[in-house]
């Protein structure tokens, strides 16, 4: 086993290509730090998102609980092909890429069963983790809103010149909506590195692709704005992919790419998520193309892990995605008082606000600062 | 007999859309899935996907080819899956609806009802809690139903789709599931509840409380409690926020001296403090004991933890605390 | 001169077509009829909107107006290639969209200085002319709002299945506004009979195409819905195409126009309209391209009408607008109590609306009905 | 010496830009047309495209994009050309960024000034006379400013620019071209007017008139004529609708005894309903000698006619009856 050596392994599905002159590989070269790394991280992602599904369904979370199962290869892979100082924006659906911007599982379960410790102190919920110190602008409620957030933070990366760009990613169906139009329009005029991300994951809530969208070659979209569609349920694939897209959109502009996944979950927890597709589809899916399955298979193919520490790494996971679980459901809710803080920057305890009855109000009544 | 609020929209959209062709639904979710909260259940099987139009995540799309579709005459239904969504759409049902009869002289009418779940449900953070009951009530144009009960629902929902002018209508997810008492004239196919009328839910001659939608229940349970603490609320459902039955609230204030305005909404500019000014300008202001306390919604974004969205939605607690301020017993 | 006999003429450019397998004739079929009703509506329309003008400048006209001089040959092309069974949806640039829906100028200078005889009694004004009986759904102000109006527009012609079509006319400035791509895809979903017009006057205010527009083609951008560019400055280009345009919408769907034309005033009256183009680009397209002027030299051309008729015609429009402006002038304003009528259909008397003050308010307070 | 607002307004953007490098603005015709009504002149050519940005018509998209690099630690000027315009980009106001710094548990801070004029010109029709105060004033998490004068105009914008939260600030297009006197401190370069605290504009015993943005200049004017009637009325610029000074109002109050709200935009839910609350609410209540009198804008679409339009706004008489009837002098 060559523990700091190379490998080349080729990938799967050949890249398809809109108004551009070159692609990415169709190689990846890793090495076994890598495809571990890689791997535990995305088995992580699908046990955290499993115990997600069981704390809603013993009630310990309500709400909307959208879950990435499926989808780990995206997330893991533009991590690998970016870096930190690019930023990120996504949807509601944001547990996974809360974790891999450097959040613990028990930072994401506390913010799910809205505890103090959660990133957003429990007031976020499900649909709102952020990491703004490593450049992750979160979790968005509202379908679309992200993509010219997202557009702004490019925006902000050329302002300061700093090499990096910004992901803004939205879901098949979110594609249809206008604000991505109209943020692209502006990002292709002022050459913004902008990477839009449609995770085309076949459904926006109960409704297929072919339904909600005229065309649904997604990563054609943009008109005028170059796309690659690519493979989103391998991880080497988006990884090569992102360096591309993250060249592009530095070094020209705008770009899109379509990534073509899965949700293996009903939309949110309160959809069964079989009235609009059939068990079997979804069954061939997991057998056929599951991401996690997949970076297995090139962990084994390669001889660079052996099923052994495969199994050991299963383990490992189960146990601290387990020991998350027993932490997030012990930690504290948070203080009451936070009720009232942080509804402004730099407010003081006198501020006033009304409360549901006037003697619950907080702060000095008429108090301003 | 007993009908959910889920059931008795569902009834109202499905009779009148037998009663007359030219209504249709159009929405998120709203043909094969059924609707997001099933309120449209049956109705493409029974209409056909020419009058129930699933649509894209695309709210200004849809809101103004429903908007269009009532100038040429149709009668839609617009779903909005929750009303948090309509601030997409918000400038279709501002300006091209609720503005378009007097701008256009009286040349085009838009019958058309805007409708979904509105405000706070359970645990689902800050920009899927919102109430619009305020910012719809202050636009002329518009008519603004929030209806409590099953039969609220029925009846409003079925003046709504008659109405000849643009109609949000302020529905709320937790009330969905709830069983009322209706009467059987509740259950005819033209029964309707007139808009602009409020619905004293319970008399009482101690003190008035005037809410909407779910507000009502909470009203009513801190009723319960304050009669046995001797104190006998008047409940006032007032069902339409635009326009206001004033006349109804002014003459229960006559009669208890004493005013609570309820909402889950945000304080500022709210239903309350325009109830309020409606009381101060009439006459009842001569028969007040106590200035009007005000109920709402805390003044800050929704949190997501169970335990302060509780503290940030008004509760029974709250509503006796409020009594009791104006019956002057704190 | 065979007044009731038709000729063939030759149209000056060609179209342009995108995702399309034919394009409308570049020959058309025109009677002397047909010219004078061309030339005449046209002229009248020119002369009505430099009254505007004047009036403006007199005071007579007071905030917003818009002035179509210039972009002539779209109106009276397409109404020459549609019917009014079809409907028109525009911007705020619509008085001679008024008029060719059979309003009088008269008609529109009243609703533009706010009087009474007004379409809209005075209360729309320049931006909010509607001819509701000839399905003219007017006078738009918020740019953009009238392209998913113009889609429910069309929804309800295919509900009727009365074989008619609805246009919906938009700006080259507009044409980024995302509802525009939101309705068109569900346009193209529900194969609706719209026509999405962009007259493309080469400017949005004070910004150029190219600078408002990352793709500045326009019959290209509805992506996955055909197009066609065509010579907004002939008329009877502007009819041809209409015809063809119409033919697509019914029959297969929604389908794109761009309407190559040129907006002679400034934006609205208090732009000058110089400070981002000068006056030289303004005097050769008038020199070269303009539409009345090319109306005239076919009426000539084809010997179907002669000078001095063209002569009779301009003097006898010269002389209706001019009594137009005066009656308009002379009418009187909406009475006082108009301000109250028309918030709502049914509205009684009684019905309580706040004024000012209470005392100024209508109807009796608290009464609903 | 005296400033136009529009003086005061670009000057506080200039300096502003030149002390910090992280301000831009953007918005439509911003740039090389100087703004739509020159609030913005000389700009691009000071600080260069990079900073002074044209966009194409599409609010929400270039809101999203300001809201976006707000949260990436720039610190933007979105301009819109009018508020009417921010219908179709509320959601990124309301959802994006208001509520952001509290759903991300402080977290992600929105340091931006949404800014452009609001509410009614004249002859502009029902789609472009809109007073958003009322539905800005609604939501927590902004700050929502409307200037008077000029000092207002620069004191605040600059104040606005500096806060680290997101701020709406209502201009008002008739404003823009009136001259004010101001002081020499407000020249300097540092001059702040703290947002969330009212001005008393004229000083006066015998009633009390609350009122913001063109509101005030009105106010002025009744006053001058009710000082002939024998009416001291004091005049209270608001300056902020969000947070609101009750304090200062309440003392004046307490004094005169007697207050009248004047506002343009639509009466139900509006801000004249909301001061009533709060002086209700409040000690100043005792102190009361006629109930609080709301003077509006009409509640209807505005109409263009020039003769309808006048009635449909708060003139001065209209504000000399209401000081009349809380004087009990009608
Ligand atoms: C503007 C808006 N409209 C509707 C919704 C309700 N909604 C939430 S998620 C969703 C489906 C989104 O589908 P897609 O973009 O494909 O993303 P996915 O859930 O598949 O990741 C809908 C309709 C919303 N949150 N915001
Ligand atoms: C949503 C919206 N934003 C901004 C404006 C202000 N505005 C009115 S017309 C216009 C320019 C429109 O240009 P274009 O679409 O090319 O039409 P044209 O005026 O050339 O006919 C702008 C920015 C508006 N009315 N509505
Ligand atoms: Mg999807
Ligand atoms: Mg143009």
């Amino acid at each position: 086993m060559m523990s700091s050596g190379t490998v080349t392994v080729q990938l799967d599905k050949p890249y398809e290509t809109f108004k551009l002159e070159s692609e990415p590989p169709m190689t990846a070269e890793v090495t076994r730090d890598e495809l571990l790394g890689y791997y535990s991280l995305m088995y992580r992602m699908r046990r955290m998102e499993i115990s997600a599904d069981t704390l809603y369904k013993a009630k310990h979370v309500k709400g909307f609980c959208h879950l990435y199962d499926g989808q780990e290869a995206i997330c893991v892979g533009m991590e690998a092909g970016a870096t930190w100082g690019d930023s990120v924006i996504t949807s509601y659906r944001d547990h996974a890429w809360q974790l891999s911007r450097g959040d613990t599982v028990t930072g994401v379960l506390c913010e799910l069963l809205g505890k103090q410790g959660g990133c957003a102190k429990g007031k976020g919920g499900s649909m709102h983790m952020y990491k703004a110190d490593a450049n992750f602008y979160g979790g968005n409620g509202i379908v679309g809103s992200q993509a010219p957030l997202g557009a702004g933070i490019a925006f902000a990366h050329k302002f300061a010149g700093d090499g990096c760009c910004s992901f803004a990613l939205y879901g098949d169906g979110a594609a249809n909506q206008g604000q991505l139009f109209e943020a692209l329009n502006m990002a292709a005029l002022l050459q913004l590195p902008l990477v839009y991300v449609c995770e085309n994951n076949q459904y926006g809530m109960g409704t297929s692709k072919k339904r909600s969208s005229a065309n649904d070659d997604y990563y054609t979209r943009g008109g005028y704005v170059p796309g690659i569609k690519c493979d989103g349920m391998n991880v080497l694939s988006v990884r090569e992919c992102t360096k591309f897209l993250k060249k592009h959109a530095v070094e020209v502009g705008p770009i899109v790419v379509e990534f073509d996944t899965y949700r293996y979950h009903g939309h949110s927890m309160s959809d069964p998520g079989i009235t609009y597709r059939n068990r079997d589809e979804v069954s061939q899916v997991r057998a056929a193309r599951d991401p996690v399955d997949r970076a297995k298979r090139y962990c084994i193919d390669t001889e660079l892990v052996t099923e052994a520490e495969i199994k050991e790494i299963d383990k490992e996971v189960k146990a601290e995605v387990a020991a998350a679980v027993e932490a997030a459901k012990a930690a504290p809710p948070p203080e009451q008082s936070e009720l009232w803080t942080d509804v402004h920057v730099g407010q003081s305890k006198d501020f006033f606000m009304r409360g549901p009855d006037i003697s619950t109000s907080s702060g000095v009544y008429g108090t301003n600062r | 007999t007993q009908m959910t609020v889920r059931d008795a929209l569902n009834g109202a959209m499905r009779e009148e859309m037998q009663r007359d062709e030219n209504i249709f639904v159009m929405g998120e979710e709203v043909a094969q899935y059924q609707g997001a909260y099933k309120i449209t259940k049956g109705l493409l099987e029974e209409f056909g996907s020419k009058r129930v139009v699933d649509t894209p995540i695309t709210e200004a799309g849809f809101t103004g080819i429903c908007t269009g579709a009532a100038y040429a005459g149709l009668r839609p239904i617009c779903e909005f899956m929750t009303f948090n969504f309509s601030m997409q759409a918000i400038d279709h049902v501002i300006n091209s609806a609720a503005k378009m009869y007097y701008m256009s002289g009286a040349q085009i009418k838009v019958p058309i009802v805007f409708r979904g779940p509105n405000g706070a449900a359970a645990g689902v953070g800050a920009q899927h809690s919102q109430c619009f009951a305020a910012w719809y009530a202050h636009c002329p144009g518009l008519k603004v139903i929030a209806p409590y009960s099953a039969e609220d629902a029925r009846g409003l929902l079925k003046a709504a789709i008659r109405d000849d002018n643009p109609v949000v209508f302020l529905e709320n997810e937790i009330l969905y599931g709830m069983s009322f008492d209706i009467g059987p004239e509740v259950l005819d196919k033209d029964f309707t509840v007139p808009i602009g009328e409020c619905k004293i839910e319970r008399a009482g001659s101690d003190v008035t409380l005037v809410s909407y939608s779910r507000g009502v229940h909470t009203c009513l349970q801190a009723a319960e409690e304050l009669a046995k603490m001797g104190v006998e609320a008047e409940v006032i459902n007032l069902r339409s926020v635009r326009p206001l039955d004033r006349l109804t609230i002014i003459e229960s204030v006559k009669k208890t001296n004493r005013l609570v305005t309820v909402e889950e909404g945000w304080p500022a500019c709210g239903i309350g403090a325009e109830l309020g000014a409606c009381i101060y300008e009439s006459e009842a202001f001569d028969y007040l004991d106590a200035p009007v306390e005000r109920v709402t919604g805390a003044d800050i974004p929704m949190p997501y933890a169970s335990n302060l969205e509780i503290d940030a939605l008004p509760q029974i607690n709250n509503i006796i605390t409020g009594v009791q301020k104006v019956c002057y017993r704190l």
